[in-house]
């Protein structure tokens, strides 16, 4: 709602905050947003949700300028582009709308005021140790990512490719291809990869989409066991897939904690309280070992909420 | 310059352009290429698509475009995942991939042929519609299929084939001879060739198209079911380009985007260039950014290659 | 007098601001030929185009057999019997011959084939070919397209469809304008053929030997209103030509209805 | 059913309907969507498309189709970002966008009029050879903005208003006029109209064809330099909806698919209509997927208007 | 004998299998009006249409001025002075008249627009009306596209852009096959002005009053063959028909060249 006064500061009204998505319609993304709604609720605060159709800056720009035109007091966002990004969160700011980044960020330190979001150079680095304990620590390892140009992956790129640089000699590597977040497109290259290298041991999908697709392809070549995965994040397909046998190690993030502690630091931002610069959230590994534990079912990416 | 169009001759020359790209991939990698694998691999990434620019393939005879199909897709697999996880039943999940997915082409051929609002903008419409539609059915979030429906006929082959492969190829194959053959094929080609003409032909044309734009849909709604069944979600996000490949498929195989002409064999070829060149060059490894150069520029060449051929008959 | 055919009143019909008809009439008795004449723009085409259905009259009334009928397609005047020969032809250009002459009325295979709507091929190009040839319209191949034909070989087609299906009456829409000698002549012949078995003829044309040639009744249109009517046998040409374009004042040889 | 069809009048009708949608959203969020603030957000946000949105519709008017304008944009700004980098100078690194962007729109024009190979196999296979090859030149990553352009440029404004929007809307100003008044936009209509009828008519089809290819090109290269300056990047993974986005954008402003009408004037209000609404809707705070939804519907129900009015106005 | 202003040999043309022109010849000379005549689809309008530039022979060779040309386009074509009204009359259905009857040469306005390539709209507007009042054509509005005239009105069109630009010859197939008994006239009239200025005239026709009435000589077309060429002052309207159909063998009242 347009209720509000959009009136600056913790003053009397309740607080409004919009949360603007990487990508609408994401499990991660999605879980975010639960998480965020419910601690909306706790704190009662009036929680908006936008988001883009697909994860591209040109699309998300056009948001975050409708947004600011709204005047809310506070935007939890996840920006689609390192620099892109940075002019309209700029002239949010501008607009004295306080920004916490949630998931992603931009590289300008001067915006928002909190950046919530995994370890994913760590996050990288033990994707590529579970890969290289699953393939023996030999073989080729292929990586699907989303795009360049996004913080997260490219960090968790960084770290997986460092860790097997530097500790892992036996492992050959095939080098990142490109999926533009789209599951048909990574489910097809790793169709062809396997065509064109038969003898491919391991893969590495740095997101959800990219993870799903690739999954998605193994499971159909049935290279089930010959052809081991590790995939970033816990949507319910990959959860599927790691159960099915598909897929050896997903690693988990927090998003709906992510989600709150954004419009917690978002309320503390708006009335003048203290807030904290950087916050990391933890990341899990999921196999099909602990996969069943309660602490794991919970932490695993919800279908809605 | 229109010249002698008329016969299934126009689908050799671009046909030919498939087989020497096979062949010269299979020169070129000749252990990878040619292997059963990958090309099962082909047939079962191509099958899905090729419901969807068969369907295309009888709205652009029509002068007409269907921009909703990925839309519709993934509508129709979300409504057969919701439908199969309240009932359990795997053929009302059929079916109700199916029904919503004839619905929303009837809303789409209503819209265009009583609204007489141009096609792009209908679809374009009801592409928005269908996917948000979807999308708040389930939340935001893929569903998954039902286990058997993805461990059954995701999986299932038939003579080393994969299921779905076959279901698409004996559709394709029924709705060419269709088109080729019966009444309603002809009237097909007739709106498109000269609407008035075919008005005052006495061909029910707005009925016509409502049909036509139905069948579409119906082909999207199973290929909604079938690509629920083959990667086991419905995949409320991944289908955004699903339009412009089929339209893509369809234009490369010789079908002119203003209507009257084409085939469904045309249609068949025009899907497994761009799948072909894409899945070659992935194999002799060329580099990703590469690939898309070389893709764009090969497909440029083979068309222009059939049409330099059909020209030089037709002189 | 027996009741018209076709009795047409007041037919009013504007595009934008060109006024194409401002109260036309016009009438057609079972098994007569009416020559519709005017001048360019005079609203002749117009004027068939509503009568069969082609085109919704602002205003005006039709009636058929005495009954008013408003068609609201060429599918309905179709149903009525009534046939027409379009002056722009209205064939599907990437259509062959064959699949132009039967367009809304295809020949199906007999049996199990025919119920899946699987077409006779053969059956159709067989009977165009017979048609056409019956008008000294010879076809190179059955196989190209109509926008590969001469324009008198399309004009044949048209023609030869209309006749082959109209039941009661056709118009003809200029129908000899692109053909030949000979063809014209076989055109004319048909049509005299055509009132013969009862079906009636409205024959549009500017050749006003034809007109004299072949017509019972002659009604005439300018500027979009019926300005005369004459019996053909009692009208020289220079009446007509003096009746389409004013030099003749306005004339009733048959008197009101 | 033709009927009248020249002079601008067809303009007013859906100019009507962009109205309402400007008053409607106005009086449901009084204080935050009619603000100079949203409203000058709203123009700079079209700006960019509006290039893109008038190259297209002289394209379209001619019965062709530009698939390709995301991918030469997005190499522009990569070519112009490397040519800066290199020289230093702004100036040497507009001419580059402005020479690539041509020099791309030229390609297209030669191999559609020369090759006589369909426009959309065309520019589907230079959209891919573009952007694959901005991205074999960045090596997949985004190259950013010098800064002096990145806060020159793409920060200045004249009288409040962001200078690249006045920049777009002087050119689109001047290419309506052109299409409206001269010879070139009278022999454009003439080509989508009945091309055969021009050649005959001793137009140089050919000619003309690739000069109108080479423009939408051309502001192509120039919409990647904006795009360039305003968001600091060069954005290779962006803009893979802009052909989609700007077909629509004319087709919604009267211009037809099948070529020889059309004007810039209703492409300006075709870009604004979706841009209005999924603005309004997100003010309003409408959920994303219903956002979808109601666009879609929103669209389909504008072009409607539009089109019964015209019809009743022709009858 | 003077030199032919276009001299046509052996040509030859065929789409896919259907053999047009089988050895077609052709002479027109200065300042005459040549009747081509022939049956449907004898290829009087291919003829037409490879001598204007249109189509491109198979072959043969042509002549013009007795220098051997290959018209590479109609702009070359009308680059030499020839202009054609062609049979499916060319013209852009979503264009006024005006922008039709200037298509390649519009006016410019004075001065700088001019530079700038401004049209002068009002001039050619009222060129149009001059040039299509002079055949009796009236336009109802200059401001509604081509697609709206009648059939005589678009064929006036057609007819008063040719002759306006015409220098040295005008191909005209068919060019009162829609019009009416006025305009015929008047472009009848017009053929022998045209002739008188020294502009020679192609007339292809079915009308044989009109062919007698205006021509100087007749050639005869017949399978995509020259069959007979007329005085027509020394021919019958019998002889004429014969000839087309083939019922009378070939023929050449002036001998062979
Ligand atoms: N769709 C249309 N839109 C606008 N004006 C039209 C349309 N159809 C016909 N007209 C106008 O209506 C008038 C009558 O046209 P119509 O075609 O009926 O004349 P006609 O008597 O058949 O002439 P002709 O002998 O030349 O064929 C003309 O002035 C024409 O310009
Ligand atoms: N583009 C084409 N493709 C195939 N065949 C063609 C084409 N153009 C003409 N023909 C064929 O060539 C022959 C001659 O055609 P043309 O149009 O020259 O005849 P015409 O003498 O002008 O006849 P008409 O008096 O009917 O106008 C016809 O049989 C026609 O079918
Ligand atoms: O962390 C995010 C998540 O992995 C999503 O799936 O893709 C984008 C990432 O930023
Ligand atoms: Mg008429
Ligand atoms: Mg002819």
């Amino acid at each position: 709602g347009q209720g509000g006064q959009g009136g600056q500061g913790g003053g009397g009204g309740q607080v409004r905050v919009t949360l603007v998505q990487g990508l609408a319609g994401e499990e991660f993304y999605e879980t975010m947003a639960c998480g965020a709604k419910a601690k909306a609720k706790e704190l009662g605060v009036a929680l908006d949700v936008q988001g883009p159709q697909k994860f591209d800056p040109t699309l998300q720009t056009p948001i975050v300028n409708s947004v600011v035109a709204s005047k809310p007091d506070a935007m939890l966002i996840a920006p689609t582009d390192v620099k892109a990004m940075i002019a309209p969160l700029t002239q949010a700011k501008q607009q004295g709308i306080k920004i916490i980044l949630v998931d992603t960020v931009v590289e300008d330190p001067g915006i928002g005021l909190s950046r919530i979001s995994t370890d994913n150079v760590k996050g990288g680095a033990a994707a590529a140790k579970a890969l290289a304990e699953q393939i023996g620590d030999k073989g080729k390892a292929l990586v699907i990512s989303t795009d360049p140009g996004v913080s997260t992956v490219d960090a968790r790129i960084k770290g997986f490719e460092d860790e097997i640089k530097a500790s892992h000699p036996g492992i050959s590597y095939l080098g990142v291809q490109y999926s533009h977040n789209d599951v048909g497109e990574a489910s097809k290259i790793v169709n062809a990869a396997l065509a064109k290298d038969p003898d491919l041991a391991g893969v590495f999908a740095t997101n959800l989409n990219s993870a799903t697709g690739a999954g998605s392809a193994l499971q159909q070549a049935g290279k089930l066991g010959q052809v081991k995965m590790v995939g970033f994040d816990a949507g319910p397909a990959q959860v599927k897939q790691l159960k099915d046998g598909v897929v050896q190690a997903l690693i988990a993030q927090l998003p709906g904690d992510i989600g709150a502690k954004g419009v917690e630091q978002a309320v503390a931002a708006v009335k003048g309280q203290q807030v904290t610069p950087s916050i990391p959230t933890d990341a899990t590994i999921v196999t099909a070992q602990n996969v069943d534990q309660p602490e794991v079912q919970k932490i695993l990416y919800k279908a809605g909420c | 310059m229109k010249g002698v169009r008329l016969g299934d001759l126009q689908v050799v020359w671009i046909g030919l352009v498939l087989v020497a790209l096979l062949a010269a991939f299979s020169i070129l990698a000749p252990t990878t290429f040619p292997t059963s694998f990958n090309l099962l691999n082909l047939v079962s990434d191509a099958a899905i698509l090729l419901l969807l620019a068969t369907g295309m393939t009888y709205v652009i005879i029509t002068a007409g475009i269907d921009l909703s199909v990925g839309g519709v897709l993934v509508f129709s697999a979300v409504a057969a995942a919701e439908v199969m996880d309240a009932t359990g039943s795997l053929a009302l999940g059929t079916l109700a991939a199916l029904v919503t997915g004839l619905a929303w082409g009837v809303l789409n051929g209503v819209l265009i042929a009583l609204g007489r609002i141009p096609a792009l903008i209908v679809t374009l419409g009801t592409l928005g519609m269908s996917l948000g539609g979807a999308l708040l059915l389930t939340g935001g979030v893929d569903l998954r299929a039902p286990t058997d429906l993805n461990l059954g006929l995701g999986l299932a082959r038939w003579l080393g084939v994969p299921l779905i492969a076959w279901i698409c190829a004996a559709i394709t194959a029924a709705l060419a001879l269709v088109l080729a053959w019966t009444r309603f094929g002809r009237h097909t080609y007739a709106i498109g060739s000269n609407a008035e003409a075919a008005r005052r032909g006495g061909v029910a044309v707005r009925r016509h198209l409502i049909k036509v734009y139905g069948l579409a849909g119906l082909l999207a709604g199973l290929a909604g079911h079938l690509s629920l069944a083959k990667y086991g979600i419905t995949g409320v996000s991944a289908h955004s380009t699903d339009n412009l490949q089929a339209i893509a498929a369809v234009v490369i195989g010789g079908t002119s985007l203003f209507g009257g002409v084409g085939t469904v064999a045309g249609t068949v070829i025009g899907v497994f260039i761009p799948v072909v060149l894409q899945n070659g060059f992935q194999i002799l490894g060329v580099r990703p950014f590469w690939q898309q150069v070389v893709v764009g520029a090969v497909l440029v060449a083979a068309v222009y290659v059939d049409q330099w051929r059909r020209r030089a008959r037709d002189q | 007098m027996a009741v018209p055919l076709i009795a047409a009143r007041g037919i009013m019909k504007s595009y934008g601001h060109v006024e194409a008809l401002r109260g036309a009439d016009f009438t057609l008795r079972p098994g007569e030929v009416v020559a519709l004449i005017g001048d360019n723009g005079a609203g002749k085409s117009t004027l068939a185009k509503i009568l069969s259905g082609v085109e919704r009259p602002d205003a005006g009334t039709v009636e058929v057999d005495g009954e008013p009928v408003a068609f609201g397609s060429a599918e309905e005047a179709r149903g009525a019997g009534i046939e027409t020969v379009y002056q722009d032809l209205a064939l599907c250009a990437d259509l062959s011959p064959a699949a132009n002459f039967f367009l809304g009325r295809e020949l199906l295979r007999p049996g199990l084939l025919g119920l899946l709507g699987v077409l006779d091929n053969a059956a159709m190009r067989r009977a165009t070919r017979e048609a056409c040839e019956r008008l000294g319209v010879r076809l190179a191949s059955q196989t190209v397209p109509v926008s590969a034909l001469s324009g008198g070989q399309r004009q044949g087609v048209a023609v030869a469809r209309a006749v082959t299906w109209a039941r009661r009456a056709v118009f003809m829409d200029e129908p000899t304008a692109a053909l030949g000698v000979v063809q014209t002549q076989r055109v004319l012949d048909l049509i005299r053929g055509v009132r013969d078995s009862g079906v009636s003829v409205v024959l549009i044309s500017h050749n006003m030997q034809d007109v004299m040639a072949v017509s019972d009744r002659v009604e005439v249109l300018r500027l979009g209103r019926r300005v005369a009517r004459f019996e053909t046998a009692r009208v020289s040409m220079e009446e007509l030509v003096g009746a389409m374009t004013g030099a003749l004042e306005a004339r009733d040889s048959e008197g009101t209805e």
